[in-house]
């Protein structure tokens, strides 16, 4: 008798706790949903400043960099994701030559975004963009030049001075 | 009360009598014109059904669900039944090639035989047996049987231990549903839907008197059994993805796995429709004994509506249970229906005979 | 420890001692068995946290790392070495510890030293046919190339021994499995292994009979990898061994250098880092308890685990910049200091999450289904736990309580109090409630650091080459699957001479085998839930 | 009418089938490669052949079903006239359903309803 | 160039809420819209393939295939926050024979290879491969090591290359639509031979 008591006993309980987690996601049914909806939102979506989405070389209205292809940032980098190529540059004022940057080529297909290059480059020539849409379907695609065509050098005296 | 004989007459009317086509002719035009109306709204429920599973699964799980294909997402599952339906299907080797490529055709014939047998509204169904129970529970057998064949002839181990179970599962919890039913037979008298709908006409099965505490009960069993029957739900065993890929249909692929995919949904539908029609009245509008212009107001909502918004709420419990619950393993399924609901459904079989036979 | 040293020297004349912050006893390879029967069964050394394959250049050896869990973790270092570079071989103690049985293979498959009398001597993440011992500094890398041959049967189930008899060693082999026994493979490819591992499962009807597990699926030679790399690059590939755990296995390898560095870390950036380490705990949880909940079946439960982890991804992109991978330590400190909304999120978050952990607990612990599939399923006693080195929540479920945190505390863990969740049982169903538990410790944690955290600076001045004083580094953190261990060796170049990394996962897979057998197929896919692996961790 | 209708259904379930399976077959892709076919298994070659006999727990359930569902078809005539039978009948089917539940307890007792 | 108007062009192609301009690399499908449309199409069979490949690209259900970090990210396209149900896409299929696309989530090492090219064999046509995360397209951090695959597209071809390490799930979903565009384009009777690799 005891037996059939408990064994009564535990289906309901059982009945019971089942209907408390229909009580949850019934719960869950009607609460506003979480869903960003990608796509739609392109507008209004904002990424954290942070977000690193893709290596960029800022370059400001007169098409110049700050890059002086010193090459720490592809040292820097665990897996050969930066190329800098660099050439050598006459200057006609002065006459001397020095190294100026002539492709920064970036593969974003192969980039793990650890942030090694931009928190090594000593003059801030790259940085991080928040942009994600890069999906293509060409490999060759994605391995960029960062520095626009015909872009230079930036003259930063007042950075040499200090130095 | 709108009653679709009246249509059916009808067009019976308008091809004997006004275009004059001789009998054999008739009955071909007819047969062919109910075996089209059976399959339009076999696939049409279908997707429907699809559809709906898709949307309020996301929101139980506080997504949005489909919503850009079309509006509100809703041509999602056309757009998937197309693509289904144009995929490649893959020969196994050293599969048993014949019942590979019978299996399917069991699951959608016990589906489609099942369905035919409903009905949808007054005067609207194809089928009507006087043994109409006994036939639901033999048809819905049928689609086990191309789960068992599926699982067998794929030459997979997965697929085999995935149709074993579905094949326990089905001997377990066709007793339950069987003695659930049985016990509603026992208060209708009959065991012919359109009359068990019939007698409902002025109290559903689960109101009655007292008779509504057993029947109640048999009600709750058999939508446990009856989705326990159709592997849904936490009942999901033999196609346990976390365990067997895919279980049954892991090598079956384009519209071959489809016909799984479509008759899970419409079994499901079905499990629904037999318990409006058993216990909520099938078609019948809702009555309250006394209450004349209620009852009135009633009556004007058309039977199909009834009957669907009746089918529709037992299906959403469904999905709630399914997007609910984790998956049993199979010896508590075993034990679920062997020392629970076998023994509540014995006794509570004589407790509806003891209503009957007492008030 | 004096007795210690006595007795070894009476076992093995010619061990040498070395006392640094921890004892280090080399031994001869003849004496080596001696030496570590004496430690487990004498001294209770019943841990063996570690064993790292080494190749000192003319010589190949093998570091046991020992623990005793009886006598108040003291540890100590045992060192062996070989000079066959062509033939290595050493005496197994794999029957002394259950978990030298992988990490023997592992030292195989590595290192080619050969185990005498272990059960089953083959490669343990490389293919069979695979040429050449990767971790040796003379492996020519380029010697396999790739190839699309499927691994046949054979490959996988032949098991050679070298046993050593009457007549001296002898090489054998036998079958794993027998000719008529039902295999199925679970995995690489399976919902439920929870990446890339390999089980071989023997049924009969649904029983397990047998499991085989394989890995290297995911095997890409991290370790390797990191001794071409400088400390600062190391510490990418760290994040990917448990990407569950980044964060951890990071501050692990920050440790580290800083320790063998002996830099002072501001308190703020150690503050940063525990609540990230915790952050980071919890939402591996979160995964961990929604992927039990849908090897379960139960769908809706695993979505709403990784909703609220959502909210922890947002916070770390935000301070960190990415989400699963947010590289926020780096050696020294923090790579930047925390965003003005850190402690916000972080404040809101806690509540938030109590709320939601109710609703958990009432959808998925107290539901009979659940309840009945986790009961009386999978159980792990605290000896075995100690033998198979199963450690973090899992060996806490059994009792061992192994938390590193509280045993060696590092970063602000001595600055706040919190206690070690444990169950006694050791079954499933403890295993993941002590998950759970974790949590809301982790919650009640935050609010203490969150409190606490001091201002200052978040970062302390590295030199821009990172060159490590040789010696041998360890350091043990806590991550979310237990005892996460960094061995660094360091000849003073700026890369390292060889990094271990002890993956507290192999070990709980290790003890999958004996605590399934006899158990349901479904059963197997729960307990592996319940142990909550990651492959690429084990993989390396 | 309905057996004809019943076999309306059948032709028209075997419709749906052949006319799907046909289309697909005519115009759906194809590509062959010696792994199509092989059974899948997680990516890796099965071994040996699925069919072997091993051991399942379901026989047991299965005899159990046999012998309830005899008697549970015997049960529907009764359920039908039950009314008509009143008190008597109620008595005697009691009895019947008396025994199948010694039936099922015997079979627990004996530890039938285990899953082994 | 009549004939060509008929079929679906990508500037034609329509992804809701996304202007076609701001899509990547449409050069490519340019390109590879010339090479289908060769032989020209009539009328009929181009509005069929148009409805076709409507239902076709809606409906690319994924293979549950992650071997590491990716995948994680994977299980996030699939949760409530970025939601991949909203296109129709949350069938994930277990079994290789029921699945459109797979994702290589996560790195491809040697011992994997062939299990992956098993996988992506056992497919049904017309199937579709998404190289997801650096370690799929390049190798990765991986990139030198002695066991891994540098790019799965040594081994099966790929139709998509989304990058990132992991890519975010807005990554994820925005090359998801980028495949949906390519199957716009496809003409599903005259299928494409996928380049035969190793």
């Amino acid at each position: 008798m005891k037996n059939l008591v408990n064994y009564i006993k535990a289906i309901l309980l059982g009945i019971w706790n089942l209907l408390l987690g229909m009580k949850i996601t019934m719960i869950n049914f009607f609460r506003p949903k979480i869903t960003e909806q990608y796509p739609e939102n392109r507008g209004t979506q904002v990424m954290f400043e942070r977000f690193r989405g893709e290596l960029t070389m800022p370059h400001n209205a007169n098409n110049e960099h700050k890059c002086t292809a010193c090459g720490i940032c592809q040292m820097n980098c665990p897996n050969g994701t930066i190329t800098v190529i660099s050439k050598q540059e006459t200057d006609e004022a002065t006459g001397k030559t020095k190294k100026v940057l002539d492709k920064y080529e970036y593969d974003l297909g192969s980039c793990i975004f650890c942030d090694l290059c931009v928190r090594s480059c000593p003059q801030d020539a790259i940085e991080w963009s928040q942009a994600f849409e890069h999906s293509v379907f060409t490999r060759s695609k994605l391995v960029e030049q960062l520095n626009h065509e015909g872009s230079k050098l930036a003259v930063k005296e007042k950075v040499t001075e200090t130095k | 009360m709108f009653d679709f004989k009246v249509v059916t007459s009808w067009i019976d009317d308008l091809l004997r009598v006004q275009a004059g086509i001789p009998e054999f002719w008739t009955l071909a035009i007819e047969f062919v014109l109910v075996g089209v109306a059976i399959l339009a709204a076999y696939a049409v429920l279908a997707l429907v059904l699809i559809y709906v599973e898709r949307k309020v699964c996301a929101f139980f799980q506080c997504r949005i669900g489909p919503n850009r294909v079309g509006k509100w997402g809703w041509l999602q599952t056309v757009a998937d039944m197309i693509k289904i339906l144009l995929k490649e299907i893959i020969h196994i080797n050293k599969s048993d090639k014949f019942l590979f490529l019978v299996a399917p055709f069991f699951v959608i014939m016990g589906s489609i035989l099942a369905f035919a047998a409903i009905p949808f509204g007054k005067g609207l169904h194809a089928i009507d047996f006087n043994i109409g129970i006994f036939y639901l529970l033999a048809v819905s057998s049928l689609g086990i049987i191309g789960i068992l064949l599926a699982g067998w002839s794929s030459n997979n181990k997965y697929t085999l231990i995935g149709a074993m179970r579905s094949g326990a599962q089905l001997v377990s919890y066709e007793l339950s549903a069987a003695l659930a039913l049985l016990t509603v037979v026992a208060l209708s008298g009959s065991m012919q839907l359109s009359v068990i709908v019939e007698k409902q006409a002025t109290v559903w099965n689960v109101f009655h008197g007292f008779a509504a505490i057993p029947a109640c009960i048999a009600f709750v069993i058999y939508l446990i059994a009856g989705h326990a029957e159709t592997n849904r739900g936490p009942f999901d065993l033999p196609e346990a993805e976390s365990e067997l890929t895919a279980g049954y249909h892991t090598e079956y692929s384009g519209i071959t796995f489809g016909f799984y995919y479509l008759a899970e949904y419409m079994n499901m539908f079905i499990v629904a429709a037999i318990a409006t029609t058993v216990f909520l009245g099938g078609w019948m509008p809702l009555h309250i004994p006394g209450w004349e212009a209620f009852n009135h107001v009633m009556d004007y909502i058309p039977s199909v509506v009834w009957f669907f918004g009746k089918a529709a709420m037992c299906v959403f419990f469904a999905l709630w249970v399914r997007w609910t619950f984790p998956r049993l393993r199979i010896d508590q399924l075993l034990k679920f229906e062997w020392k629970i609901l076998m023994p509540i459904s014995l006794v509570n079989l004589l407790l509806m005979a003891f209503c009957i036979i007492l008030f | 420890m004096d007795n210690i040293k006595e007795k070894i020297l009476s076992l093995a004349s010619d061990a040498t001692f070395d006392e640094g912050s921890l004892l280090t006893v080399t031994v001869p390879s003849a004496q080596l068995r001696a030496v570590a029967e004496y430690l487990r069964k004498e001294e209770q050394f019943d841990y063996l946290q570690d064993l790292i394959g080494m190749d000192w250049g003319e010589s190949l050896g093998v570091i046991y790392r020992l623990f005793s869990t009886a006598k108040n973790q003291q540890a100590i270092l045992l060192k062996t070495s070989t000079s066959d570079r062509e033939n290595p071989e050493l005496f197994t103690v794999s029957d002394l510890w259950e978990s030298a049985n992988l990490y023997e293979r592992e030292v195989y498959d590595f290192f080619g030293i050969k185990f005498i009398n272990h059960p089953g001597m083959r490669r343990l993440f490389l293919r069979g046919n695979w040429e050449g011992f990767p971790l040796r500094k003379d492996y020519d890398m380029s010697s396999n190339p790739l190839t699309m041959e499927n691994q046949s049967i054979e490959e996988m189930e032949t098991v050679t021994t070298l046993n050593m008899s009457n007549e001296g060693l002898v090489n054998s082999s036998f079958q794993l499995f027998g000719e008529k026994e039902y295999i199925v493979n679970m995995g690489p490819q399976h919902p439920a292994t929870h990446g890339v591992l390999h089980l071989r499962v023997s049924l009969e009807g649904e029983t397990v009979n047998k499991i085989d597990p394989h890995f290297g699926y995911i095997h890409r030679g991290i370790e390797k990898m990191c001794e071409a790399y400088t400390y600062p690059q190391m510490l990418h590939l760290a994040d990917r061994l448990d990407y569950l755990s980044g964060t951890m296995n990071r501050h692990a390898i920050c440790l580290c250098v800083e320790k063998a560095l002996q830099l002072e870390v501001p308190e703020r950036a150690q503050y940063v880092r525990t609540i990230l380490d915790e952050l980071t705990r919890i939402a591996s949880h979160l995964l961990g308890w929604g992927c039990m909940c849908m090897d379960m079946g139960s769908i809706t439960a695993f979505v709403y685990g990784m909703r609220d982890r959502e909210k922890i991804m947002d916070i770390f992109e935000e301070s960190g910049g990415g989400r699963l991978m947010c590289n926020y330590s780096v050696i020294g400190g923090l790579s930047k200091d925390i965003h003005p909304n850190f402690l916000k999120r972080v404040r809101e978050f806690i509540p938030y999450m109590r709320k939601m952990l109710k609703e958990y607990h009432i959808l998925f612990t107290e539901n009979p289904i659940a309840r009945g599939r986790m009961r009386d399923i999978g159980f792990l006693t605290k000896e075995q736990a100690i033998a198979y080195g199963v450690t973090g929540p899992s060996g806490r479920a059994s009792g061992w309580m192994n938390d590193v945190r509280k045993l060696e505390p590092y970063a602000a863990y001595d600055k706040i109090k919190f206690e070690p969740m444990m169950r006694t049982e050791g079954g499933t169903f403890e295993r993941y409630i002590v998950r759970l538990d974790e949590v809301e410790e982790s919650l009640r944690m935050l609010e203490q650091l969150v409190d606490g955290i001091p201002e200052g600076d978040f970062c302390a001045k590295t030199k821009a080459i990172i060159k490590l004083p040789e010696g041998e580094y360890f350091q043990r953190v806590e991550n979310a699957r237990g005892d996460f261990g960094v061995y660094i060796s360091s000849k003073g170049d700026k890369n390292p001479y060889r990094v271990k990394f002890r993956s507290p996962c192999m070990t709980l897979v290790s003890a999958l085998s004996p605590i399934t057998c006899g158990e349901k197929i479904a059963d197997l896919v729960m307990i592996g839930a319940s142990l909550d692996y990651v492959i690429p961790c084990i993989d390396r | 009418m309905n057996e004809s209708f019943l076999i309306v259904a059948i032709i028209t379930a075997l419709f749906l089938v052949v006319a799907a399976l046909v289309l697909a077959k005519l115009i759906a892709p194809r590509s062959t490669n010696p792994q199509k076919g092989e059974p899948y298994e997680c990516g890796i070659p099965t071994r040996g052949n699925s069919w072997l006999p091993f051991k399942v727990g379901y026989y047991l359930f299965a005899i159990l079903f046999l012998m309830f569902d005899v008697e549970t078809v015997f049960l529907f005539p009764w359920a039908i006239v039950m009314r008509s039978l009143g008190t008597s009948g109620l008595i005697t089917v009691s009895f019947f359903i008396l025994i199948l539940v010694l039936g099922l307890a015997y079979a627990w007792k004996k530890g039938a309803l285990e899953w082994k | 160039m009549e004939e060509r108007s008929l079929r679906m062009e990508v500037k034609n192609i329509k992804i809701k809420n996304i202007p076609n301009e701001d899509f990547k690399d449409n050069e490519y499908l340019e390109q590879y819209v010339d090479e289908l449309r060769k032989n020209g199409t009539n009328i009929f069979v181009g509005k069929i393939n148009d409805f076709i490949d409507w239902g076709r690209s809606n409906s690319v259900w994924p293979l549950t295939f992650a071997t590491s970090c990716c995948g994680i990210e994977f299980m996030c396209v699939g949760a409530a926050r970025a939601d991949f149900a909203r296109f129709g896409w949350e069938v994930t299929r277990n079994s290789p024979r029921q699945a459109d696309v797979v994702f290589v989530a996560g790195t491809i090492v040697h011992k994997m290879a062939p299990v992956l090219k098993r996988l992506y064999d056992q497919m049904a046509e017309p199937k579709y491969v998404i190289a997801m995360g650096g370690c799929a397209i390049s190798g990765g951090p991986f990139k030198g090591s002695y066991h891994v695959v540098n790019g799965v597209n040594e081994i099966i071809p790929v139709d998509v290359y989304i990058p990132g390490c992991p890519p975010r799930p807005d990554a994820v979903l925005y090359g998801m639509m980028q495949l949906q565009r390519k199957i716009k384009l496809e003409d599903y009777f005259k299928l494409p031979e996928k380049p035969e690799t190793k």
